[in-house]
């Protein structure tokens, strides 16, 4: 394979630069296990998400995914390492961020739409403006008759629509996302996947996206990050030169998407083996 | 061997009581063969249940129960009589001069231990014998110990009924005085008209007609009790009790006990027109004394003490 | 069989649907007749059994008093009044004092439970000495209170503040300690102040905890004013109590007790209803969910 | 398209035969929204599934296919009609059952261990045997070093494979999995996906498999059930007749798999298109 | 700049994660030492104030008490004993009531909150049975419990059991109702009886529940036991509380009080070791949360 003539390209570990969105700089984090020993989650970390870029993360589970965007938001600390946003050390969550929660993070005691409302109502939007604006996004999501159910009522791939709603709806400029899609139906995903491309081209926001679909994470970033299995670091990264506007019902025939899509499978599918004989051969 | 004898003291701290606990400390139970165990409850109805539920042999408390629970079909008997007055006293708070006798109560709210208790009745007799009617005063039941002292203090209560060490402690502090002394048998009978047994040693009725060996050891033991308290000085008296009773301030102690000590009869003998004065008190206010016939005789005895004197 | 067309089939489709609903209505409703029914049930049982028991004196109405008894006291204290006035009054009085110490409790100890509960550094200085606080015996208190605070209301009010105070505060201080730490973080980051934290995520979920410790503690603020009551009063329902306590008046003491509880239940009442109305977005159990 | 030369055969709706392992027979279900009306979940839905037959349902999001899961666990009651496992009317939860929640369903307050070890010891399986069990469950998805964890020291793909291991080990004779792969990358999915079919061909299991990849629903399945959008109904079912033992990692590169993939396909994007438009709609 | 040869730079990594680790760990016993500190240092102005208060008589001694009265009060009772006996054998026997008040009162509690909780028409038609009984002030079921059980050791335990079952109750009963309707579908679904899933699930997700509750009644099972010696007692703290108030000692009263606290303290830590013991798996929140 020839990676010149690539449109994905193998960039090599660098310090990030001190004006970049996000940067995460030789970061290890560790956790107390059950037996009192210690875990290193991520170790040796660094990775940069300039202004305006869309990067995406793919690895192996368990490999530190979601740690690693919780560093992001504050949620974490590193044990050694630092961690900047838009230049500034993380030291408490930041407002400027928008998450999207691997796991269900709705308020359960809210309506869908009093759980979209959330964010503008937080942040100071008056009450008619905010509720306009919720209904707005609730449309966009596909859940406009569903306003006054709340999140029990309502089915998985519903609920993480909601969440997509409650986010987007308060335009940040970084947007964390972690398997945001992995819940929703083809059909629906290729929706929220233009949603959220039209949000970011808009907002000149800077995006990690986590997930587990290699081609997705092609067909979205402008860079792509390969973790590696046991304590996660940065295998490769992998920038994707494919051009913009992309639609997103159409990109994946696209020969030079599956040329890169291949070549990154292959560097992946050793890190999951990897991962998977780990976790075998511990068990003897 | 004895069998044990349960006996409940109406507050055993209180001087009033003072010959239960000072009869144990003596050793006179143990001299007669007695096992004896003293049992504190302060809330008199307690006392007065668990003797008729049976629970246990005797109760020291005022007199005046004996009575009152005859109107209700209990019969209960005095078998020794401590006291020949009530050892209470009607104080009145310095910040109301004005009230110089009980006939001043007009208006006045005035301080006793609880309703239906025997401060309600012993003051509204005071009251009435002066002249006024039901009505023309306030009762609050204020209990005993700090919270009368905190309701004069506050002006809560411009006079009130409370014994010893209550008398003392507000003496001293000068923020009362007293108005109508009933701790010697002399005063109680120029105040209510007559000699007013309170304090006594009573078992149900029921009880002395199979137990007359340990009545009559009871009685023997408190009547000796009787005579030491007769005998000696208030302070001799006061060395014989535990020390948490006068906590620290033991002279107070003895002086309230100096000046209380002769309400204690010399021999344990019910002062012969005692129950009639306590009947009157009692049948002018208590409603369940109301058209009920109370046979006197049935409410105490003097058998056992005339013995124990023998 | 004949041939249905698909109209028709639609039709009866639809019907049998609103005959399962209006099925399904019905059960609910022979339900409800069921428990009100067997609540009754025991009621009359346990009455019943209480008269028969003091009529043959196994139990011994003097001290236990008999429901006939107890009957015609109530009655008598309801057209005669009491000693101490018109028995509402004394309702009132009491009433009064309990609600007070109620709110004032309750709200004290959901404010100090969500402070401490929120804020761990308060939390480890200042539990310990809640936790003395709790220890005072309540009679010892209610003394402390009268000479501090007087014979009158405060008192009383005092004293059913400190009884429900502990309750409710433990309930919140845990109920804001076991908050989702997921939902705070997503709260944080959709742009919550610390004090929007609190009031949109914290006390809606630790609602439940703090309404657990409400329907409780309002039982406890009864107790602790008619203690207040009993330590020195002019009016109330301890008062009655004491003073037929004073009497041998068995009948009295319960005939009281009764009034207490219905006064209990009527306020018990009205927080379920608070209760359904906050908490009406609750999923119910999969068994005892139906259309 | 000639849909009699291809492997995939749409079959006609009819009353489920008697000895069914599942059979839902026209049933509607219907929810009491917030605003105290009535909303039909499913409607009119009738499905069989033979004694050792695999079948796939999928149907755009919200359309009912966790309610029918819950339908056959005896979660849920339908309104109207009537659901039978093994012949029986469903009445109680049964204990023939394994359910692979779509939510996280694991015992937070035990390990990883006592987790898989459940399902073993609450039918009296000796405690020793039954951690032997779990341990040889937790190596077969890969936890091995894992097993003192607690569910909230684990990332959410690792989570996803302690709830397979919890079910798998109870060697169930009916199996329902809720979208059970969705939170695993592909080389893990694969090798789950292959200890699936062989828990399946060795217990000759019924299974119910929920999910939004078609491809994986054809891969595994013997039968797929298309939804429709709205109140869910049975679009149509396809019986997919690719041989077995199939081979997860070799089976999307047979071309028989691929036109089946894309006749489904196209029946499936209509209902999801319609899906969507209703909720678009309803927000005028 | 030099350039560092990998393993160099590695193992300069790894030193830098043991200097973080021993940092955190310097962090969090330097917390240790400021809470320890902080709470001494309240105790210490809050005694401070006090006696300050008492000598200037801004706080009457005579109703307050002071430390320093208090203190030799407690050391009297230590070294000579108090007036009904060694005072070791009071706290015991104070101890040994509350004791079994708690245990049984707490039992008691949690079955009922159990099975009530886990069956609703159980709960619908005796709950309000429960909320009557809650409503009855303890101070006049202690004369009932005097009057039936005697004034010996049970009508002190009867009133702490009374104390403490309704609190729990209350709450085991509510964490059964909020357990996770997914999880106890799960393990019916794995197979679990209706007690496993009592004992598997349901008694682990109410276990924060009666913790909290536990905490709070252990102090209202000390309370019932003092308030039943109060009514009638030979031995016991609740006695020398009495006896102190009643000769107007009022250093007795608090060093009683006091005497009660630590008997508080040491069971609340005891409390607490257990429920950190049984709630090791419950994740930190993120802001605690720190390698
Ligand atoms: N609180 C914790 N305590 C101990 N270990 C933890 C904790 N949280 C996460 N881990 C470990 O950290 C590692 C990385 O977890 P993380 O959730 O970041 O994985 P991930 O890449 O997001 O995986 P997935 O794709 O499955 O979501 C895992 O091995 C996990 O077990
Ligand atoms: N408790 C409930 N009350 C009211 N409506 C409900 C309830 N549970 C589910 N629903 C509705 O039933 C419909 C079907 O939900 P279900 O969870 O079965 O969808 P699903 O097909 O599993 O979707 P997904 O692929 O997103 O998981 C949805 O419209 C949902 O809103
Ligand atoms: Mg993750
Ligand atoms: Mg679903």
């Amino acid at each position: 394979m020839q990676l010149q003539t690539m449109a994905a390209e193998k960039l090599s570990h660098a310090a990030p630069p001190a004006d970049a969105a996000i940067a995460i700089d030789d970061v290890t984090l560790r956790f107390v296990t059950p037996d009192g020993h210690m875990m290193t989650a991520i170790r040796d970390f660094t990775m940069t998400v300039a202004r305006g870029e869309f990067a995406c993360v793919v690895g192996p589970t368990g490999c530190g995914k979601s740690t690693t965007l919780n560093l992001v938001t504050g949620l974490l600390r590193p044990t050694t390492g630092n961690v900047r946003v838009m230049g500034n050390p993380v030291t408490d969550i930041s407002r400027d961020i928008g998450f999207v929660f691997q796991a269900d993070a709705l308020f359960p005691w809210r309506s869908v739409i009093d759980n979209v409302a959330a964010g503008p109502l937080f942040r100071g939007t008056p009450k008619a403006q905010a509720y306009d604006k919720a209904r707005d996004w609730i449309a966009r999501v596909g859940l406009a008759r569903f306003e006054k159910h709340y999140p029990h009522q309502l089915s998985g791939g519903m609920r993480k629509r909601v969440a997509l709603a409650q986010t987007f709806i308060n335009q940040p400029k970084i947007l964390l996302m972690d398997e945001p899609f992995s819940a929703l139906d083809m059909q629906t995903r290729t929706a929220m996947q233009d949603e959220l491309l039209g949000l970011w081209s808009d907002q000149k926001a800077s995006v990690v996206f986590v997930t587990h679909d290699l081609e997705e994470a092609v067909a979205l970033a402008d860079k792509v990050y390969v973790l590696t299995a046991g304590p996660g670091t940065v295998k490769s990264v992998y920038r994707i030169d494919l051009p913009r506007p992309r639609v997103m019902a159409d990109i994946r025939y696209d020969p030079k998407f599956i040329e890169i899509a291949k070549v990154i499978w292959n560097d992946l599918r050793e890190e999951v083996q990897l991962g998977q004989s780990q976790g075998l051969q511990a068990s003897h | 061997h004895a069998d044990k004898i349960t006996i409940i003291v109406g507050g055993m701290e209180k001087q009033i009581y003072l010959p239960a606990v000072l009869t144990q400390q003596l050793g006179y139970f143990k001299d007669e063969g007695l096992d004896v165990e003293l049992v504190n409850s302060r809330a008199g109805v307690e006392a007065e249940n668990e003797l008729l539920a049976g629970a246990v042999q005797g109760v020291v408390g005022f007199y005046d129960h004996t009575v009152d629970l005859q109107s209700k079909g209990k019969y209960i008997q005095s078998i020794v009589q401590f006291s020949q007055a009530p050892g209470e006293v009607e104080l009145v708070s310095a910040k109301h001069p004005e009230i110089k006798s009980p006939a001043d109560f007009k208006g006045a709210t005035l301080g006793v231990t609880g309703l239906g208790s025997s401060t309600d009745f012993l003051t509204q007799y005071l009251a009435i014998r002066n002249g006024l009617k039901q009505g023309d005063y306030t009762l609050l039941p204020v209990g005993a110990g700090n919270t009368f002292i905190a309701a004069v203090k506050q002006d809560q209560i411009q006079a009130g009924m409370t014994t010893e060490p209550t008398i003392g402690q507000l003496l001293k502090t000068g923020e009362a005085s007293v108005l109508v002394d009933m701790r010697t048998p002399e005063k109680t009978k120029a105040a209510l008209g007559g000699d007013y047994p309170a304090a006594s040693f009573y078992v149900q009725s029921a009880w002395i007609e199979d137990h007359k060996e340990e009545a009559q050891k009871l009685a023997n033991a408190f009547v000796k009790t009787m005579k030491f308290i007769a005998t000696h000085s208030a302070e001799e008296i006061a060395d014989k009790m535990p020390k948490d009773y006068y906590a620290g301030n033991k002279d107070l102690y003895v002086q309230g006990l100096a000046g209380g000590k002769a309400q204690f009869t010399p021999d344990g003998r019910m002062p012969a027109d005692g129950p009639e004065t306590v009947l009157k008190v009692l049948s002018t206010f208590s409603k369940s004394l109301q058209g009920k016939q109370i046979d006197l005789s049935k409410t105490y005895t003097t058998a056992f003490v005339d013995a124990a004197n023998k | 069989m004949t041939a249905i067309s698909p109209t028709e089939q639609a039709a009866a489709r639809a019907t049998s649907i609103v005959v399962a609903e209006a099925q399904a209505r019905a059960r609910l409703r022979k339900r409800h007749t069921l428990v009100i029914g067997l609540r009754l049930a025991i009621l009359v049982a346990l009455l019943g059994l209480w008269e028969l028991g003091a009529d043959y004196n196994i139990i011994d109405p003097f001290f236990f008093a008999s429901p006939s008894g107890i009957w015609e006291q109530i009655w008598s204290w309801v057209t005669e009044g009491t000693s101490q006035g018109p028995l509402w009054l004394q309702i009132y009085v009491t009433l009064e004092e309990t609600f007070l110490g109620f709110v004032i409790g309750a709200l004290g100890g959901i404010a100090a439970g969500i402070v401490l509960g929120r804020n761990k550094l308060l939390a480890d200085v200042f539990s310990i000495y809640i936790k003395i606080a709790n220890s005072v015996p309540r009679v010892v208190l209610g003394s402390v209170f009268i000479i501090a605070l007087g014979l009158g209301m405060a008192s009383k009010v005092a004293l059913a503040v400190v009884m429900v105070f502990f309750v409710v505060f433990a309930n919140a201080f845990q109920g804001v300690r076991e908050a989702d730490r997921a939902m705070i973080a997503n709260a944080q980051i959709l742009g919550a102040s610390p004090f929007q934290i609190t009031t949109s995520v914290i006390i809606p979920s630790a609602m439940s905890w703090i309404l657990a410790s409400l329907h409780v503690s309002f039982g406890f603020a009864l107790v602790g004013a008619v203690v207040g009551e009993f330590l020195g009063a002019k009016q109330g329902m301890g008062l009655l109590i004491s003073t037929a306590q004073g009497a041998f008046n068995a009948n009295g003491v319960f005939a009281a007790m009764i009034i207490l509880a219905v006064m209990a239940l009527v306020v018990e009442f009205l927080i379920t209803r608070f209760e359904n109305y906050v908490v009406k977005w609750r999923p119910a159990p999969f068994n005892e969910q139906g259309a």
